[in-house]
């Protein structure tokens, strides 16, 4: 065991404190939106300097470095430290950017992979539709050839950034004949082609943090697919994966535990300061047990990135569950210890945190929902973690 | 022996539930969230039906019913997630302001024309604020008061004594919570006039515990119904080919959740009887309904979101407004942990 | 809702008060067994009285009264208060009688009701086997018609009191052919019958509680069967119903919590109560209110047996699954609050409740399991009670 | 950077493992129990692989290793639900005798041939019973002393000083409890001599945390035991024409034991290595980990037995004996309530 980065990084770590010193007065300002000249010059800043959008090629607008998780981490822990800007990190850069260095044409990778990085193209996700949530791969929105170009209908939901958003990566259905998982197709398009609809979709915190998205008769270049026809399927479980461990991150967590017992302190019942009560308390200790299980886990799945000598697929496969439903639980305690003052909610003039308590006590109930409900992904441990049978299929034409 | 409702409980409760539901849609609740309808437009056909003046004798024009009546009215207005004011006024204002024998305002209550709010949280447990007497004369700010449409408020101080104030001499500012159902507000008192209701600790304590009985039925029919809902959703939504309520998970969380949420409507039935004819009980089981009814549901509010899946999340089923009125009921007139411990304390366990 | 049960029995419980006061010393000690003289000369005393198979027709051996589900709480009520035996309650007497008085011949009835409520014939349930568990009717011990007699070949599981029992009702296949559930047969037979071997089954308590019982050419006249060739899986599905709810009584329960009630003031750590401690007290509240729910609820079920004009279908249907369930967390609470002191068992001159409570909390987890799984009264609640799809059948040739 | 266990540490575990699955049968286990075999018989082949010796430096005859590999070791001994002395004599004892310079005995402990059972239940919190001394001589009782075959015992007083006293100078009596896996004893004093160790209080919390952290690696490895059981007899085990494992029920159930259980595994090395590299972690650490794995422990005890059906619930496959051992670690040297407490203390957060 050897928790240590080693004294070669100690170099990179005053680097990026350096960095941080000297260039924290130009990070973009909660006005600064997802368009803002702000925002693009400090992404392009970070890039430049290796702190985005490190180890993509500088052929395609990155920094070019080898890959270094332990670099990669100082970053992540100094950035978080200062509490500085990480820059823009939509699902364009976070999850088209790898399936597009992997799967994508020489073409695709040089037009988009340098404008998505630096936040000139902000994308939004196509996948998830009314009827095909957990059975995603049941997705109806169909895209027919006609000509030169793909015609699409159909609708999606969950799209979250679609009103901001400049193209779209998009599961459709080409093969309508073909067994579900093999009849998808990965598009991209503009989402100011026209028969494009979008209506936001106002969730239980009162925001509309995502979107439903209707194609009406969307017409797309043909050549504008990731991959293979029918191969759609497969490009996007390699996003989908990505997406799941981030969720819920050890880090979060405890932070949002240690505003739990700032609560603890400044809040008070009858003058005494909610901290005093023993059965408040021993719930923290609980949750903060359970939030370093969590962190030293994410530890070893990071060693392991490192060192591929242990089996940790196990460790990862449950981050998703178990962290979102801490979370969870974090933030119940944090307003149960509130009481009636807990209650607050938006423009309340008493509301502590400004509203997050409740706020993320919903959205993480989404986020058990969300991203492979809690009920896939105990399928997904007891199968691909335990190696237990699958469910057996029903045949389609036994449905109720 | 009979444990249940009576025809006449039955009939009223049958009533109600039809009224509710051609009256109080999901539509109407998102008006009162929206702030296009105030909820008084709600509380007059309450009002009209009797319920305002529920537990008001019939010499003040009320229908002088019993908690049990009450219990289950709650639990029908908790299943519809009606808003309006009946905790604070119909129950708490009403019953302390008669047993104060402070009876004037009692037969407007009963009509409906008159609100009064309850502003007890400085004898609940004080989070910040208190309010202070001097020459009957308050001062100082009562946070969460119930109502933020009364005409008058009934102000606990810390040691039991209780004022009634009218909401002209006051400032008031409603209080944005999750629970658009239920309306709260702050009051800020300076040397404001207030008459003296009571002096008698025990009689709030006793307003205390029926409020808390009825938040524990409200959450129950509040529970209910996500539960209905949840299956109803379950075998009409399909995945895999097959209604999700078709899967053993889906089918154990609806399970679990009638297992802990069945044997509650028993103990709240239970809990509103004992006031009625059981003075001794009464105390206890009100706390313990309460506190037990807060962790159940917030389980079946959980669980059911869950069985929705994305749908549970979004404005669009309008699920969140029943989630957020069972979280309202946990925290108000104390949370769990802290009526647990008066249910330690009720029994001699421990001190104060 | 009225609790009080009407002046008319009033009269009723000074008489049970007054056969308790003057018949108290003659009550069975420890000491005598299943089939002591001083225990057969009680149970004689109680039904003579109506103390015990109150409702059952004097014609066969009961008290003959017309069944008053008032007087039979009163009669509970009573002997529960003042720790009265409540005489022999072996399987013999709430399972089979029930059963032979609804589907037995007329000779059954006459030849076993009167001895098995007098305890002269102890009775032994045969329906679990080791490859027939929460699948029941799969059961495989096969009895083939022979002449005049059964020949009974297989093995019966959790066989309880079977060293004890001088006869056996027990579910066999009878009819190899036929659909699993109407393959079966209700036999009744000696269990001094040549061929039949008991072995007792150790348990996590270190008790043997059950027994395996082997069954090698058992011969069995024809005639010991209740009900038709066939019927089997209907009589036994009519006794486990009586069964079930009979595990996890809210009396029981509250009882136990009040044990915790004592532990909690008599246990102190460094000299403090454990009843000082708020955390434990709150554990303790938390249980005592899904303990008064439990037992409100059971009030409900009573009532709904006097005036059936309430559907309690679903309050019935969670009773097993909720009250033991609870009951595991009750006793669970009494070791906790002992700490190191409830490690303590058997022989331990420092055990507290003669080692009750580590007992307690191993069987109420094998009653969690025994008597239909919280996993099989799940299916049950879900299907029954809220009318949600059955589990798809996987038919026998894809098992895996 | 390097999370988890070394090559060294692993061919120790992996050697270890071997020894134990072909020594440490079920069977022999329920010799032990039975009281056929003593547990001296096993610690003699562990005490020849060197890990008596674990923590004791090499100038006194033992490996001289750490923390860590004692959790490496602790895990696979919870595994096999081993008996012996290993928790008392190897950790506690050795690390509190060669901490307090009192070095003479761990030569024969590093050889197994002399054991040193750990007393410390007054320090912990006593529950009945107090040890005093008076001119080196104690008086009084010792529950739920560690080691009922033990040598030598050290006795914790109330106040952290700590006793040495030979077993042949005192009274013993051996106290069952669930789990016979490890033993206890009742130890009986009067004026019975004792030889002053340590009056190092911070000595004796640094051994209880050493101790705590080896009895959630040893919950760990029985619990993995059992949801390797679990899994295991789900694929075996046929009903409805299915094996078991294939209803979403019971992989549900199994999903969440692995939920909770995974992740304690880096703790217990994270809890581990924080003594040999991270000083001020550790004691922190260590009541996390002693609390945490008590409550996983637990609900995998329970869950695994129940994936058993009634199997588990016999003496058949001898599942009950890590469900016993998960609970003996539960409660002694702290309750998971007491151990959180001091977590909170540990950072400040209340007084003691």
């Amino acid at each position: 065991m050897d928790l240590s980065y080693g004294h070669e990084y100690d170099t990179f770590r005053e680097e990026v404190k350096s960095f941080i010193q000297a260039h924290q007065h130009k990070q973009p300002g909660p006005g600064d939106g997802l368009k803002s000249p702000a925002l693009r010059e400090w992404q392009r800043l970070l890039i430049e300097n290796g702190y985005h959008s490190r180890t993509i090629s500088s052929e395609y607008g990155g920094f070019g470095a080898e890959p270094d998780i332990i670099k990669s981490r100082i970053i992540a822990e100094e950035f978080g430290a200062a509490r500085m800007h990480r820059g823009f990190n939509g699902q364009g850069v976070t999850m088209l950017t790898p399936v597009l260095l992997e799967m994508g044409s020489e073409t695709q990778k040089q037009t988009f992979v340098g404008p998505t990085i630096n936040a000139e193209i902000i994308w939004c996700q196509g996948y998830s539709e009314p009827g095909a949530g957990s059975d995603l791969a049941s997705l109806t929105t169909k895209a027919e050839l006609d000509g030169d170009e793909w015609v699409i209908n159909g609708q999606k939901i969950w799209t979250s950034t679609a009103h901001h958003a400049d193209w779209i990566f998009c599961l459709v259905r080409t093969e309508p004949d073909a067994p579900k998982h093999l009849g998808i197709s990965f598009l991209l398009f503009r989402m100011d082609t026209p028969g494009i609809e979008i209506r936001p979709l106002v969730d239980m915190t009162g925001d509309a943090n995502f979107n439903e998205v209707f194609f009406t008769d969307v017409r797309v270049p043909k050549d504008q697919i990731v991959g293979e026809r029918g191969q759609g399927w497969q490009v996007a479980n390699a996003i989908l994966g990505h997406e799941r461990g981030s969720l819920a991150t050890p880090d979060a967590a405890l932070n949002r535990l240690n505003g739990v017992k700032r609560l603890m302190r400044e809040e008070s019942i009858n003058g005494t300061p909610i901290m005093d009560n023993p059965i408040f308390r021993d719930r923290l200790m609980k949750l903060e047990g359970r939030a370093l299980a969590m962190q030293y886990n994410d530890m070893r799945l990071l060693s392991a990135k490192i060192n591929k000598n242990q089996d940790v697929r196990l460790a990862a496969m449950i981050v998703k569950l178990a962290g979102t439903e801490l979370r969870h639980e974090i933030e119940c305690l944090g307003i149960d210890v509130m009481g009636e003052i807990g209650l607050g909610y938006g423009d309340n003039p008493h509301v502590r945190g400004h509203g997050a308590w409740q706020y993320q006590y919903m959205f993480y109930l989404g986020l058990i929902i969300g991203g492979g409900t809690s009920q896939i992904q105990k399928n997904i441990i007891s199968e691909r973690g335990l190696g237990m049978p699958k469910e057996p299929k029903i045949p389609a034409a036994s449905a109720k | 022996m009979e444990f249940g409702l009576s025809q006449d409980q039955l009939l009223l409760d049958d009533s109600l539930r039809k009224y509710l539901s051609t009256e109080v849609s999901l539509e109407s609740v998102r008006k009162v969230a929206a702030s296009d309808v105030s909820d008084n437009d709600m509380w007059r056909g309450l009002a009209d039906m009797g319920l305002a003046g529920i537990v008001i004798p019939e010499a003040h024009g009320g229908a002088e019913l019993g908690m049990l009546d009450a219990v289950a009215v709650a639990e029908a207005l908790g299943y519809a997630a009606c808003p309006g004011p009946f905790l604070s006024t119909a129950i708490m204002g009403a019953h302390l302001l008669n047993r104060a024998g402070a009876t004037d305002p009692l037969a407007g209550m009963a009509s409906g024309d008159y609100r009064v709010g309850v502003a007890f949280s400085d004898f609940v447990g004080a989070r910040k604020g208190q309010v202070t007497e001097v020459n009957s004369q308050l001062s100082g700010q009562s946070l969460y008061a119930l109502d933020a449409d009364a005409d008058a408020y009934l102000v606990a101080l810390a040691d039991g004594r209780v004022y009634m104030v009218e909401t002209e001499h006051l400032a008031r500012q409603s209080l944005t919570t999750i629970d658009v159902t239920r309306s709260v507000c702050e009051l800020n008192f300076s040397q404001t006039p207030a008459c003296l209701v009571t002096e008698d600790a025990q009689l709030v304590r006793d307003t205390i515990y029926r409020g808390r009985t009825i938040q524990a039925a409200d959450t129950l029919g509040a529970a209910q119904y996500m539960l209905d809902q949840a299956v109803a959703y379950s075998l009409d939504r399909k995945q895999f080919n097959r209604a999700i309520g078709s899967f053993q998970a889906v089918k154990h969380m609806c399970a679990e959740m009638a297992s802990q949420l069945e044997p509650c409507r028993s103990f709240v039935w239970y809990a509103g009887h004992a006031f009625d004819e059981m003075d001794n009980e009464a105390a206890l089981t009100a706390c313990h309904a309460k506190a037990h009814l807060a962790e159940v549901g917030q389980f079946v509010a959980k669980t059911s979101t869950e069985v929705h899946g994305g749908m549970g999340f979004t404005d669009l089923v309008g699920l969140h407004y029943w989630f957020k009125r069972i979280g309202f009921n946990r925290q108000l007139l104390g949370s769990p942990e802290q009526v647990r411990h008066e249910a330690a304390l009720l029994q001699g366990l421990c001190d104060a």
